[in-house]
């Protein structure tokens, strides 16, 4: 009796918080005079991976980088214009020697808390990641020996070691320019949030979503037309499809590629596509001498016994690009070159002439969906050869240990794993193939292709330059044969129709600076 | 009655700690290093060292143990190691999302159970008995991520009736209520059922008829409130498992509970966000059912009797 | 004088024999009479058929390992019953070739669940005491531990293959049947005929498990159907939150997280696999609650 | 005796349960009529269908599986058996009402034995709930129970306590007709004694009507006015307490009386009926006694009809076809 009044009672209050719910989601239209061009108030976009913080230096997750994006600014950014390195804060810099470099600020640029920024703030910023411990944007600490302030908007840069290429550090996504003002006069956790951006951070519901309003004040880029911008977290792409159709949604990232048709065939829908940075490839421990992955002809026999098309379909579901070279596309000095074609009957022979035939080898690679098809296709494609692929997945976490432990004694033979490189071309070749890089997950210690890598670096001749990355190509792909690269996939934006501004990078970093949809009336 | 619930809660304490060691056991022995993930991908031997030192992740399992039990007895959870913000307040972030679907789940749940389990018994052995039961059946033994997703195509997609995912209001509440609740009410049903037919053979329902009470309050009054024991039991070990966050529904419906930040902290790695939020369920899980055991006492006389001895 | 006593104590034997069967008869009898216990009968053997068979009947290399790109998203048809996936393969085959995972995997981990668990049970039935408090505490530790994320951890210490999937599951039901296997123990403990055991000069673990434990069998073998059911369910959740058994084995949960992404599509890859895990669960409940009926005469009018 | 005083009209009652088992037949054609204020003892073994017949009157058989076919049955000259379930509540409790055999279990734990007195009264009287509440105290004070004990649980009295409360409720809006199965059954000798009189004297008070279930001839002849003895579901013997005492007639009633342990020669073996009552899914033909009975012959295989001794008293026996034939129980 009591339980069933209680019952009821819970009820109305829910549903009372329904109406409510109800009510304020309401769209109301932008106040703008009439007659004039009206906005959207709010742009939701739907994103998949979880927003953790607003700390530019803590991290470098992706869906923390793009909402950093619309907050703060970089001293250098990749323009997606030119898909070049472009000056952001920065107005203009001057390599006076590969390690000492000059900056000039650009001037009165505002922050959030209405402070103008000025060399200080730069300093303060490196200090900050210098003294932040984890976390932090170890590149930039590591280049940089000193940073000596000229004026307000001046400064100087010397650098640890010669790089020509220091104006792409400068667009690390974890060196964004914080205030050094905010900090002193603001609760740290209040002050990390200030940038320069056209957004501002508003409110965050952790594991729910991020909501930025607009800087009014925006000096740097146009104020936006739109007055809220919110991330949604949906985590699965099904059900971001959905929240778009329904109108819960504007801008929806990573569409099911099953969805790609749809969204570009649905009235009031679009599709945005482009070519992710990420360069796929399976990789062999070259340090594993007990395994048949050492030997060359097993490898130049995968390289040639592997479809990639198929792999294409059935991993993204014929959604990539193939790639011929372990370099990717939109890197500087990128040259398309034709590496090892599809040929199954020399593969076949090949496999025959190393005693491959027969042999059961292991695959290792991580839990993420494209991993497990690429690992499943590869399995049935090189059962067709007669060989046997045990897959053993792991969480990523788990993988990136394993595969940067020592590669004598890990047993790692083959693994699938990817490679995100900034834009400049030595992004492409040091973390995975250098000796000393942090991601060399085919265990390569090669002196010779150390000291390429080394001096294509430190080249200033551009076209000795391209030369020089052309070799370390043909020579990775072809005879070292450490990699297989496989593709680079597509990235996609689903949006409603008219909606502008939202911007795909191949780094994956995507920009909504400007984003804005007109609306009807 | 005070007593006995602090001698409840101080009981809890050892549990706990057994509870924390259990997880952060099993979290460092997973292989995948946090520090590994937390470096920048170019960072050196040294720094990764001393980063590591930073995070107190530094010398053996047992120190580093202690080290956290230390802070644990204090009331202190930690920072968690892959967002540099404290635990409590990640969970506590992420634990009212989790309060709203383990309570709506639950009223789905009761609204379905209590219905069907009492037809069941009161009718026992008919066909009603045999479908309701068969119904139930069918309620356990559904995956509730494939239930979820089935009425994700069928309200959000096809019908366009409600949201997908999220937590934007009541209407968002909805289908993971009913998801998680279709899964509960199994279970809760055949309680019902069965804790009815227990009540519903005893003689003080005859001498409540005798009486000349009519039949649905003698169900409702006189069976109901004796059969709510061993349903109330039930009823709290659900919502206190509810409470732990249902980590299948929370992924289908992207609802921002702690079930999900808590797999998300176990597959980065992060021990002391996953050791706290577990610790946390486990609180929630102990607390309910005492709460429960309170319950007991404003149902039985009996049982309230033998508190207050 | 002699020849009389052997004579006796024959007849004795076989009186209890008798008496035994006709227990058991007794249960079968009530048992059969359940319909819907039946029909749960009916699908496991089924099930078991198809799961022992359907390793000779396919081939794994063949019909599981190989990929037919081309004709990846068929729908059901005459030629595949349950439509192709986004490999091309066939989903009736790879569905048939899972039940051997499903149910390998719940009854395995049942297994272990059972073994450790009544062991512990018994023991802390039989002992008492502080032996029954530490047991009974440990228990209570992993009861608070949600058993999803218990689980995700097991695996996630352990490594991602079916016999930690197996260990998990079976660790994470242990207290349940700790608990039933007590709670049984509970009221035989003090039984006459256990004293007269113990006169008779049978050790500790002869009483508890020749004696004790047949005597307490009831709520354990409902239980372990039950727990079956259970077992299966949490593996597909797992398998679902991408942590299961190796690839490509088609393992029911893992079909279906597979086949979500293309739900709106091809929604037979997720039905199919899914009304599979359903099927099984719900047959192994409408089993077990047929026997929790037939086993327990006092729910009987 | 006008039709007026009737207060109870039974006729031909049938009831059969229909179990997966077979069917059990537990009533078979029972007659049964009661003036105001009579008493009378129903008595039989377990069994017997005593308590079916009883929980037939107040339509309780539990359907299914119980199954009730009646030719009359009128309570005051009101039709029960055709009455709606509603009315039928009405009737419950305010004209006719049951005091249970187990008073450990008849009483609802959860509520306090205050508000299942008051709720007999508030459901039947027109009243308040405090008044009922009121009213509740005043009789747990008439049986004998402190009137503040009212908010007090089951659980917080003995047995006898407790059957004083169900009798409280029993009674609790006057019925023309009580109905007491074996309500001593369950308690002390001592507690017996003290129960049974104040049932006898809350009878008196109140002008009712009493069928007394039971298995003691002992309590029958201290309360009763007439005797109806029960065997397999139907009366065999049925009279007034002198005739059935002293003038038995039927077999059965015999061996019930030889059965009872003799108070002046205790030295006196018992002389149990043979046998077991029949098994109620497959009686006997005829006579449902003939196979225990000693005087048994062909003929008690065929239907039995009633056969009248006097007015007030009738036995079902066809041994009394045959000439001359008495049992061997001496008339005293």
């Amino acid at each position: 009796m009591k339980l069933r009044k209680i019952t009821a009672l819970l009820l109305c209050a829910l549903m009372a918080a329904a109406l409510f719910a109800g009510c304020s989601n309401d769209e109301k239209p932008g106040n703008t005079p009439s007659g004039e061009t009206k906005y959207k108030e709010e742009i939701i976009i739907a994103i998949g991976d979880e927003f953790t913080t607003i700390d530019p230096m803590e991290t470098t997750a992706e869906s923390n980088q793009i909402v950093q994006d619309c907050t703060h600014d970089l001293l250098t950014d990749t323009s997606l214009d030119t898909m070049s390195n472009a000056p952001e804060l920065a107005e203009s810099w001057e390599m006076v020697a590969p390690d000492h470099w000059k900056v000039k600020l650009k001037a009165n640029v505002k922050f959030h808390d209405g402070t103008i920024l000025n060399t200080d703030d730069v300093l303060f910023t490196l200090q900050r990641a210098i003294d932040g411990g984890y976390g932090g944007p170890s590149s930039v600490v590591q280049a940089i020996k000193e940073i000596k302030k000229i004026d307000d908007l001046n400064f100087e840069v010397f650098l640890t070691k010669p790089n020509v290429d220091f104006n792409y550090v400068m667009a690390s996504n974890t060196f964004a320019i914080l205030s050094k003002e905010a900090f002193e006069t603001m609760p740290p956790e209040e002050a990390v949030a200030i940038g320069t951006g056209p957004w501002k951070f508003k409110e965050f519901v952790s594991g729910d979503h991020v909501t930025l309003e607009r800087f009014e004040e925006c000096t740097l880029y146009p104020v936006p037309n739109t007055k809220l911008l919110t991330f949604r977290m949906i985590p699965e792409a099904n059900a971001r499809m959905v929240a778009l159709e329904n109108g819960e949604v504007d801008v929806i990232m990573s569409p099911n590629a099953t969805d790609f048709s749809r969204l570009s065939e649905t009235d009031g829908l679009q599709l945005l596509t482009g070519d992710a940075r990420t360069q796929h490839f399976i990789a062999f421990n070259m340090k594993n001498t007990n395994s048949i992955v050492t030997d060359p002809k097993f490898r130049l026999a995968v390289a040639y016994g592997y479809d990639k098309d198929e792999a294409i379909l059935a991993a993204w579901d014929g959604y990539a690009r193939k790639s011929t070279s372990n370099m990717s596309r939109d890197v500087e000095y990128y040259a398309d070159i034709e590496g090892i074609p599809y040929d199954p009957e020399k593969a076949k022979s090949l496999f025959e002439e190393c005693g491959a035939v027969g042999k059961t080898i292991s695959l290792v690679t991580s839990d993420a969906d494209h991993r497990v098809k690429l690992a499943q296709n590869f399995q049935a494609q090189m059962a067709e050869y007669g060989i046997t692929i045990t897959i053993e997945l792991m969480q990523n976490s788990a993988l990136t240990e394993l595969n940067t432990s020592d590669g004598t004694t890990s047993g790692v033979e083959i693994t699938i794993a990817s490679w995100t490189p900034g834009m400049n071309a030595d992004y492409m070749y040091r973390n995975p193939l250098h000796s000393e890089g942090g991601r060399n997950y085919c265990q390569l210690a090669d002196p010779e292709i150390d000291a390429m890598i080394d001096a294509a670096l430190s080249e200033l001749d551009k076209e000795k330059r391209a030369e020089k990355y052309l070799e370390l190509q043909n020579k990775i792909v072809t005879e070292v044969i450490c990699w297989v690269p496989i593709a680079q996939h597509t990235i996609a934006f689903g949006a409603v129709e008219g909606l502008t501004g939202a911007r795909l990078h191949p780094g994956l970093v995507h920009q909504f600076k400007t984003v804005e949809l007109k609306i009807e009336g | 009655m005070i007593r006995y619930v602090l001698k409840r809660i101080l009981m809890m304490i050892p549990v706990l700690l057994a509870v924390s060691f259990v997880v952060y056991f099993l979290m460092d022995l997973a292989p995948g290093d946090i520090v590994m993930q937390l470096a920048p991908t170019d960072a050196t031997a040294e720094q990764i060292e001393q980063l590591r030192k930073d995070l107190g992740l530094d010398g053996p399992l047992l120190t580093r143990y202690f080290r956290y039990v230390g802070n644990l007895l204090k009331g202190d959870l930690g920072q968690s190691l892959s967002q540099n913000r404290p635990v409590m307040e990640l969970f506590m972030d992420r634990f009212p999302a989790t309060v709203k679907l383990a309570v709506g789940s639950l009223i789905v749940a009761i609204g379905i159970s209590f219905p069907l389990g009492i037809a069941a018994a009161t009718h026992h052995r008919s066909w009603l008995d045999g479908s309701s039961m068969v119904t139930a059946m069918i309620g356990v033994s559904m995956p509730s991520f494939w239930l979820g997703l089935l009425l994700i195509m069928l309200f959000a997609s096809k019908l366009n009736l409600l949201p997908s995912g999220g937590d934007s209001g009541f209407l968002s509440l909805i289908l993971p209520a009913i998801t998680l609740g279709a899964n509960q009410a199994g279970s809760l049903t055949r309680t019902v059922r069965s804790s009815m037919l227990d009540v519903i053979r005893q003689d003080y329902l005859r001498t409540a008829r005798a009486k000349g009470v009519s039949e649905k309050q003698v169900i409702r009054k006189h069976a109901l409130k004796n059969a709510l024991i061993p349903i109330l039991t039930v009823l709290g070990s659900t919502l206190g498992n509810a409470l732990g966050g249902s980590v299948t529904v929370e992924a289908v419906f992207a609802w921002p509970g702690v079930g999900r930040l808590t797999v998300s902290a176990i597959n980065n790695r992060d021990m002391t966000l996953a050791t706290g939020c577990i610790i946390m369920f486990t609180l929630m899980l102990n607390l309910t059912l005492l709460a429960v055991d309170i319950a007991y006492a404003f149902v039985d006389p009996r049982i309230r009797a033998r508190y207050s001895k | 004088m002699d020849n009389n006593t052997t004579k006796r104590k024959y007849s004795v034997e076989e009186l209890k024999k008798y008496k035994k069967r006709s227990m058991w008869a007794e249960v079968w009898r009530n048992f059969k009479k359940n319909r819907t216990a039946m029909v749960g009968l009916f699908i496991v053997i089924a099930l078991v058929i198809i799961a022992v068979f359907s390793h000779f009947y396919y081939d794994y290399a063949a019909d599981i390992v190989h990929q037919e790109l081309k004709d990846r998203f068929q729908k059901p048809s005459a030629e595949h019953w349950f439509g192709t996936d986004s490999f091309g393969r066939d989903v009736f085959t790879r569905i048939v070739y899972g039940a051997q995972y499903s149910l390998s995997v719940g009854i395995v981990a049942v297994a272990i669940s059972c073994a450790l668990g009544t062991t512990l049970g018994v023991i802390a039935g039989f002992y008492g005491g502080v032996t029954e408090n530490i047991i009974l505490r440990v228990c209570e530790v992993f009861v608070g531990i949600p058993s999803v994320l218990l689980g995700i951890a097991i695996m996630a210490a352990f490594g991602q293959s079916i016999v930690v999937l197996m260990f998990a599951i079976g660790l994470v039901y242990v207290p349940m049947y700790c608990r039933t296997a007590r709670a049984a123990v509970l009221p035989v403990r003090g039984e006459e005929y256990i004293e007269a055991a113990r006169i008779a000069g049978v050790g500790d673990f002869g009483i508890m498990f020749k004696h004790i434990l047949p005597n307490s069998l009831s709520p354990i073998i409902v239980q372990i159907t039950m727990g079956v059911a259970s077992g299966i369910l949490t593996a597909s959740s797992l398998s679902f939150l991408g942590l299961g058994v190796p690839l490509p084995s088609p393992e029911w949960g893992a079909m279906l997280s597979e086949g979500r992404a293309y739900i709106r599509d091809y929604g037979y890859l997720t039905i199919f696999p899914g009304l599979a895990i359903m099927i099984t669960v719900l047959a192994f409940n409408l089993m077990g609650d047929g026997l929790r009926d037939a086993l327990d005469p006092k729910l009987k009018q | 005796m006008s039709e007026k005083d009737i207060v109870l009209d039974l006729q031909n009652l049938r009831v059969r349960f229909e179990t997966e088992d077979g069917i059990v037949y537990a009533v078979n054609g029972l007659d049964m009529k009661l003036e105001k204020g009579k008493a009378i003892g129903l008595v039989g073994e377990t069994g017997a269908g005593k308590t079916t017949t009883a929980l037939a009157l107040l339509r309780l058989v539990p359907d299914p599986p119980g199954v009730v076919e009646c030719d009359k049955l009128e309570l005051n000259g009101q039709d029960v058996l055709n009455m709606g379930i509603h009315d039928l509540e009405k009737v419950r409790g305010k004209d006719i009402s049951m005091i249970f055999q187990d008073p450990m279990t008849a009483l609802n734990p959860v509520f306090t034995v205050g508000e299942q007195i008051a709720e007999s009264i508030f459901l039947h009287e027109k009243c308040t709930y405090a008044e009922a509440q009121q009213r509740a105290v005043e009789m747990l004070e008439l049986v004998g129970i402190p009137g503040e004990r009212a908010n007090e649980y089951p659980h917080q009295f003995s047995g006898g306590m407790k059957q004083r409360v169900v009798i409280a409720i029993a009674l609790a809006c006057h019925p023309q007709l009580l109905i007491a199965d074996e309500p001593t059954t369950a308690l002390d000798v001592t507690i017996q004694a003290q129960v049974l009189d104040l049932m006898k004297n809350l009878r008196k008070q109140y002008q009712t009507s009493l069928i007394m279930i039971t298995h003691d001839l002992g309590i029958v002849a201290d309360i009763c006015d007439e005797v109806a003895v029960m065997y397999a579901g139907t009366i065999v013997e049925k009279g007034t307490l002198e005739d059935v005492f002293n003038h038995t007639k039927h077999p059965y009633t015999e061996g019930l009386f030889n059965s009872l342990p003799n108070i002046n020669d205790r030295k006196a073996m018992l002389t149990p009926i043979k046998g077991l009552m029949p098994d109620p899914t497959n009686l006997p033909e005829g006579c449902p006694f003939h196979p225990r009975c000693p005087y048994a012959d062909e003929d008690c295989k065929k239907p039995q009809v009633v056969r009248n001794i006097s007015d007030s008293h009738y036995v079902r026996c066809g041994a009394y076809d045959r000439p001359g034939f008495h049992i061997e129980r001496k008339e005293r």
